[in-house]
C-alpha cells in the first residue's frame, strides 16, 4: 500500500465537509475523484497531501511521499520555464528535468518567461514538475484545465508511466482523463451530515445543545 | 535551501525586482529628512545616527510582507510545505535571501547616505558596523512575523505592528553604537547587545516562523 | 533635401549615424582634452577661490549638459509619442545614462567646490535641491526603461515619466529666478559684460562646455545604434522562441 | 603641474572622479555595444542559416 | 452585425500570433474558437475585448457592447458573492443581480466570502457577472472550466438565452460546450506565418534584412 | 465611481485590511523617532513639524502600490477597463479612494501624536490643515505613479522611485507651513502653494494616470 485512507473526516475552516472516507491505493492504482462542485474534492486531497489536517481519521502514506498539484500552479512569471523547473529538481533533490520537459513538450518553451505562457502552456508546465518530484504518490486537482486533447493526452501517458513505474495517483477532475485502469471514487457519498452533538470531529461549539 | 536563496536572489533581481526596494527606501528617507526638518547642519548631524537606523529600519519593515507572500498567492509555499524541506529550513532560507536583499545593501549604502545627514565623523565605522550586526537580527525577527501573517490579504498592518515592538531593542541599541561613537563614548556595550540580541533571533526565529506557517497552510 | 524623419528608418539611421560618429568623437575628444588641459594647466587661480576655480570647467558644463540632456529626451520622447518614430524613443534611451552622469559629475564637483566655498558640501538650498531630484528624475527613468518588459510600452510610459520631469529640469535652470536665496552662484555666462566671468577663464569654459556637449552627441549616436541593435535582438529572439 | 595650493585634493578629486565616471560611461557603452553586437551577428547568422 | 472582425492581426508583446482573422456575428449567433494550446486564442478575445491594440485590421462593434471573462476571475476574496455581484452591477449601471443569482444557483452562497468558495463556484459567480453586465457581445474565455457537468448545463442554458434575446458571443474552449447553434472557428488556420521585411503588422526591427 | 469607492472602503475596513495600515506606519514613526533620535524635548520639538509630515508621506507612499495592483492580479483592472466607466473616472476614484483610507486618519491622528513629539502649541491647527491640504495632492500624485507601474512585479521600487522627487515640494511646503507656526512666522503663503500643488496634481492625474493604465493594459 502506498496510500491507505481510514474513516477520514475532512473540513475547510469550522466546517466538515466528507465524512467517513476511506480508500487503499496500491502500487500502480490511481483514482478518480468525481463529485459535483463544492463536494469536498479539493478539501480531500489537501488533506491527503498534508496541508489541512483532517477533522478526524487517519491517512497512511509513507513520509515525504506525496506530490500535491492544486489550483494555484506555483509558477513564478519572472523565471524561465527551465529556471522554474531546475529549481523543484533543487527542492526535491534532482537534478535531471530533462525528461519532464520531453513529457509534457516544453524544450520549445525553456526559454519563456513563464509569465508569457498561455494557459494550456502554464498548466503543463505545473505538471512537468510532478516528475520532476519523483513522488510515489500523485495528488491531482484538476490537472487537465485549460489542456487541449493532445496535451490531455501527454498528461495520461504521463500518469500511464507513473503507475506503471509502481506509482499511484488520486485526480479530482470533471472531465474524462482517458486513462483505463483508473477507479472512481464519488465523493458526494461520504457528504458530512449536519453536525450533530457529540461527534468526534465536529465544532466543539456548534452541538445541539445550546450553552 | 541554497536552492532556494538562490530563487529568491534570482526574482528580486529580475525585472524590477525588489532587490533595491527597501535601497530606495531608505534612500528617500534620508534625503526627504532635510526637507522635512530644514538643512542645518547641526540639527542635522545630532539626528542623523537615530534617522539612519530608523530608515533602515523602516525599509527592513517595509519590505517583510514580501517575504512568504508572494510565493503563498501563487501556490508556491504549499507545494514548498509538501516537499521534503522541513519549514524551519525554509523560514531560515527566507531570512537570509531578506537579509540579502535588503539588509546588506543597506549596511553598504548607510556610510554614504551618513554623507548626506553630516554624519560626524568617527561615527561612520560604528554605524556601519552596528547595521552589519543588527540587520541580520531585523530580517529574522521579520521573517517570523510574516510567517504569522501569511495568507491575510493586505495583512501588512498587523505585520508592522506585531513586528514593531520587537524591533524596539534593535534600534535602541543600534543607533545608541552610533550615537555614542559620534559623541566619542565607547560604543562597544551597546553593539554587543546588539549582536546578543540577532543571534537569539536567529536562534529562535526558525522554529517560531515554521510553527506558525504550518497554522497558516491549513 | 530629403525629410528629417527619413533618420527615423532605423536602417538609415545606422547609415548616416555610423558616417557621422568618427568626426563627432574625434570632435569631442578633441576640445574635452583641449579645453581641460587649458583650463587645469593654463589659466591663473582665481584671486578669493584660488585653485578651486578650476572646478568650474568640469561643474558648468556637466551642470548645463545635464539640464539639456532631458530636455533633448522631451523632445525626442514627444516625437515617439505623436510621430511613433521608434528610433526617437530609442534615442531617449540611450541619451539617459549619459545624462545621468553628467548630473552625477555636476553634484560631485559642486560638493567639492561647496566645502572650501561654502564652509559645506551640501546644502538644502533650491537650485541644489532641484537639482537631486533631476537626477532622482534620471534614475527613475532608467529604471522604468529596464523595468518594462514591451520596448513600446517602456516608450510610451517613459514618455509621460519625461514630461513630467521636465517640470524640475526647468526649474533647477531657473531655480535662481524664483527663489532669491540660496548660496549658489548665479549666472556668469550672462550677457551682461560686467557680470561675466574674465576671459582667461571664460574662453577654456566655453571650450569645455561644447566638449561635454560634443561627448554627448556622440555617445548619444553610438548608444543609440547599440540601443537599435539590441532592438532588433529581442526581435529576432522573440520571432525565434514562437516559431 | 600647476600649484594647486591649499585645495589641491579638492581640485584633484574632482578632476579625478570626473574623469573616471566619463572614461567609465565611455568604456561601458563600448562593452555593451561589443556584446549586443555580438549576439545580433550570432542570431542574424542562425537566421541566415537554412532550417 | 453586432460584432465584424475584419482581416484582424493579433499578437503578444512583440510578435504576431494571428493573421487575417475575419468574421461576422449576427445577433442570435455564436461562434466557439477552438485550437491546441499556445493557439491564440485568449490573444484574440483580449483584442476583440479592446484590451489589446491589433497589429492591424479592424474590429467593429458598438462602443461599450463587449463583456469579457478571462482566466482571471475578478473576485474580491474579502467580499461575499452578493457584494462580488452588487458591486458589478453598479459598475455596469444595473441595479438586478436576482436574475443572475438565479442562473447559477447562488442564492445558497450569497453571503458566503469570495475566498471561500471551491473552484466551481468561484467560476458560476464570475459567470453571473455576465448576466449582470447586460452587454450584447460576450467574449469567454474557456468559461467551463472547473465546473461539473450540471453547472455546463446551466452555463449554455445561459448563453443560449442571451442568444435568444438577440446577443451574441464568442468563446474559446477546449471541451464540448453543449451549444447547438454555435459554429467553430479553428484558430491555428489562422496562425501568423514567420515575419518578414515591409509587414504592415510586423515589428519594424525584426523584418528580413539586417541592419 | 461611488461603487467604485464605496467597494475599495469596504475592502480597506475587511479582514486585517489596508485601513489601519498607513495610520500604524504612522504611529510607528512617531514612536520610534524618540528611541532613535534620543528624547531630548527641545530636539525632538524642533524635528516634530518635520518629522510628523515626513510620516504622513512614506505611509502614504507605502500603501500606493496596492491602489491598483491587487486589481489587477485578480483580473478586476481588465474588467473594469472593459466596463462603461472611463479609465479617468476610475483613477479618480481610486485616488479619492486612497486619500479616504490613508490620508484622511492621517490628518485626524497628526495632531495627536504631535504630543508624542512635543510640538508646539500654535502649531497643531496649522498641522492638521497643511495635511489636511497637502495629503490629497499625495494621493493624486501617488495614484499616477501607481498607474505607472501596475502589473510590474514588485513594482514598489520603482514606484517609489518615481513619485519620491513628486513628493518632495509638498513635503517642503507642509512642513514649512507647521514649522513656521511653530516659529510663529505667518503660515499662510507656503500653505497656499501646497494647495496650488495639491489642485494641480488633482485636476491633471486622472489623464496621465489614464494614459499610463491603458498601456499597461495592453
Ligand atoms: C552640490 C552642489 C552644487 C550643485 C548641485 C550645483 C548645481 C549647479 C547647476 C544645476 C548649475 C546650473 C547650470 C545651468 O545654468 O544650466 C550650476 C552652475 C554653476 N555652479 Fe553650481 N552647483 C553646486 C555647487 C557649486 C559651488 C560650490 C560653486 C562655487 C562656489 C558652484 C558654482 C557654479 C557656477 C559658477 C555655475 C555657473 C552659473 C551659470 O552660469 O548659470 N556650484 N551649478
Ligand atoms: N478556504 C475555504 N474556507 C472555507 N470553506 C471553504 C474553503 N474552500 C472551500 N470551502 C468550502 O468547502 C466545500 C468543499 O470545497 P472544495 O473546494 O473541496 O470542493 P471541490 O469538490 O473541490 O469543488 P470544485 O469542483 O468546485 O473544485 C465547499 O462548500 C466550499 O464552499
Ligand atoms: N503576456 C504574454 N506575453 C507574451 N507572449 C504571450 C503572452 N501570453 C501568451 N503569449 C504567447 O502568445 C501565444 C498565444 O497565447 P494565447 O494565450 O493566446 O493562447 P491560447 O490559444 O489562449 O492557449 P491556451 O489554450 O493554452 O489558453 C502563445 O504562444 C503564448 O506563449
Ligand atoms: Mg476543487
Ligand atoms: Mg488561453
Amino acid at each position: 500500500m502506498v496510500l491507505a485512507v481510514m474513516d477520514l473526516s475532512v473540513g475547510r475552516g469550522l466546517v466538515e465537509v466528507l465524512r467517513g472516507v476511506s480508500f487503499r491505493l496500491a502500487p500502480g492504482a490511481a483514482l478518480v475523484l468525481r463529485g459535483p462542485n463544492g463536494a469536498g474534492k479539493t478539501t480531500l486531497l489537501r488533506t491527503l497531501a498534508g496541508l489541512t489536517p483532517p477533522f478526524a481519521g487517519r491517512v497512511e502514506a509513507e513520509p515525504d511521499s506525496v506530490a500535491y498539484a492544486g489550483h494555484a500552479d506555483g509558477i513564478k512569471a519572472q523565471l524561465t520555464v527551465a529556471e522554474n523547473l531546475d529549481f523543484w529538481a533543487a527542492v526535491f533533490g534532482r537534478d535531471e528535468v530533462g525528461a519532464a520537459m520531453d513529457a509534457f513538450d516544453l524544450r520549445g518553451l525553456a526559454d519563456r518567461r513563464a509569465g508569457e505562457l498561455s494557459a494550456g502552456q502554464k498548466r503543463r508546465l505545473s505538471l512537468a514538475r510532478l516528475l520532476v518530484a519523483g513522488r510515489p504518490v500523485w495528488c491531482l486537482d484538476e490537472p487537465t484545465v485549460s489542456l487541449d486533447a493532445e496535451n490531455v493526452a501527454r498528461f495520461a501517458a504521463a500518469v500511464t508511466a507513473h503507475l506503471a513505474a509502481g506509482g499511484a495517483a488520486v485526480m479530482a477532475t470533471h472531465i474524462e482523463l482517458g486513462i483505463g485502469s483508473a477507479e472512481t471514487l464519488d465523493v458526494a457519498r461520504f457528504a458530512a451530515p449536519p453536525p450533530s452533538a457529540g461527534d468526534p470531529g465536529a465544532d466543539p461549539f456548534g452541538g445541539d445543545a445550546p450553552l | 535551501m541554497i536552492a532556494l536563496i538562490l530563487r529568491d536572489l534570482r526574482l528580486a533581481f529580475r525585472a524590477g525586482g525588489g532587490f533595491g526596494l527597501a535601497l530606495a527606501f531608505f534612500l528617500i528617507v534620508v534625503v526627504l529628512v532635510p526637507f522635512g526638518v530644514g538643512p542645518e547642519t547641526g540639527r542635522l548631524s545630532g539626528i542623523a545616527p537615530g534617522i539612519l537606523w530608523l530608515g533602515a529600519l523602516l525599509a527592513c519593515l517595509l519590505s517583510l510582507d514580501r517575504v512568504f507572500q508572494l510565493d503563498w498567492e501563487d501556490g508556491s509555499l504549499e507545494l514548498l510545505a509538501t516537499s521534503a524541506l522541513p519549514l524551519e529550513t525554509l523560514a531560515f532560507a527566507k531570512a537570509i535571501a531578506h537579509w540579502l536583499t535588503t539588509g546588506l545593501p543597506l549596511v553598504v549604502a548607510a556610510p554614504l547616505l551618513g554623507v548626506m545627514l553630516n554624519l560626524p565623523g568617527p561615527a561612520y565605522p560604528w554605524l556601519a558596523a552596528s547595521l552589519a550586526v543588527g540587520t541580520p537580527g531585523l530580517s529574522a525577527i521579520g521573517t517570523f512575523g510574516a510567517a504569522l501573517t501569511v495568507g491575510i490579504k493586505r495583512g501588512g498592518l498587523l505585520l508592522s505592528l506585531l513586528v514593531l515592538p520587537l524591533y524596539v531593542p534593535s534600534l535602541i541599541f543600534g543607533a545608541m553604537t552610533a550615537t555614542r561613537a559620534a559623541e566619542a563614548l565607547d560604543p562597544l556595550p551597546p553593539l554587543a547587545l546588539l549582536a546578543g540580541l540577532s543571534l537569539a533571533a536567529a536562534a529562535a526565529m526558525p522554529f517560531a516562523a515554521a510553527g506558525a506557517l504550518r497554522v497558516n497552510l491549513r | 533635401m530629403s525629410s528629417l524623419w527619413e533618420y527615423a528608418n532605423p536602417r538609415k539611421f545606422m547609415a548616416t549615424s555610423g558616417a557621422l560618429l568618427p568626426w563627432v568623437s574625434g570632435l569631442a575628444v578633441l576640445c574635452l582634452v583641449g579645453g581641460l588641459f587649458w583650463g587645469f594647466f593654463l589659466t591663473p587661480d582665481d584671486f578669493r577661490q584660488g585653485s578651486t576655480v578650476k572646478i568650474i570647467y568640469l561643474h558648468v558644463p556637466a551642470a548645463i549638459m545635464a539640464i539639456n540632456v532631458w530636455l533633448m529626451m522631451l523632445v525626442a520622447s514627444l516625437i515617439w509619442l505623436i510621430r511613433r518614430h521608434h528610433v526617437s524613443a530609442l534615442a531617449a534611451k540611450a541619451a539617459a545614462p549619459v545624462g545621468a552622469v553628467f548630473t552625477a559629475i555636476a553634484l560631485f564637483t559642486g560638493a567639492v567646490w561647496g566645502q572650501p566655498m561654502w564652509g559645506t558640501w551640501w546644502e538644502w538650498d533650491p537650485r541644489l535641491t532641484s537639482f537631486l531630484i533631476l537626477f532622482l528624475f534620471y534614475l527613475g527613468y532608467i529604471a522604468m526603461w529596464e523595468a518594462v518588459e514591451n520596448p513600446d510600452a517602456a516608450a510610451d510610459l517613459t514618455t509621460v515619466l519625461c514630461l513630467v520631469g521636465s517640470v524640475f529640469a526647468v526649474i533647477s535652470r531657473y531655480a535662481l529666478l524664483f527663489w532669491n536665496q540660496g548660496l549658489h552662484q548665479g549666472a556668469s555666462l550672462s550677457m551682461d559684460a560686467e557680470q561675466n566671468v574674465a576671459d582667461v577663464f571664460w574662453y577654456p569654459l566655453v571650450t569645455c562646455i561644447a566638449g561635454f556637449f560634443l561627448l554627448f552627441l556622440a555617445l548619444v549616436l553610438y548608444r543609440t545604434r547599440t540601443e537599435i541593435r539590441a532592438r532588433r535582438l529581442r526581435a529576432l529572439l522573440a520571432q525565434e522562441r514562437t516559431a | 603641474m600647476p600649484d594647486l595650493g591649499r585645495y589641491a585634493t579638492e581640485v584633484l578629486t574632482a578632476y579625478g572622479v570626473s574623469i573616471v565616471a566619463l572614461a567609465a560611461l565611455v568604456w561601458l557603452s563600448v562593452r555593451q555595444a561589443r556584446r549586443v553586437r555580438r549576439r545580433l551577428e550570432d542570431v542574424e547568422a542562425r537566421r541566415r542559416a537554412p532550417g
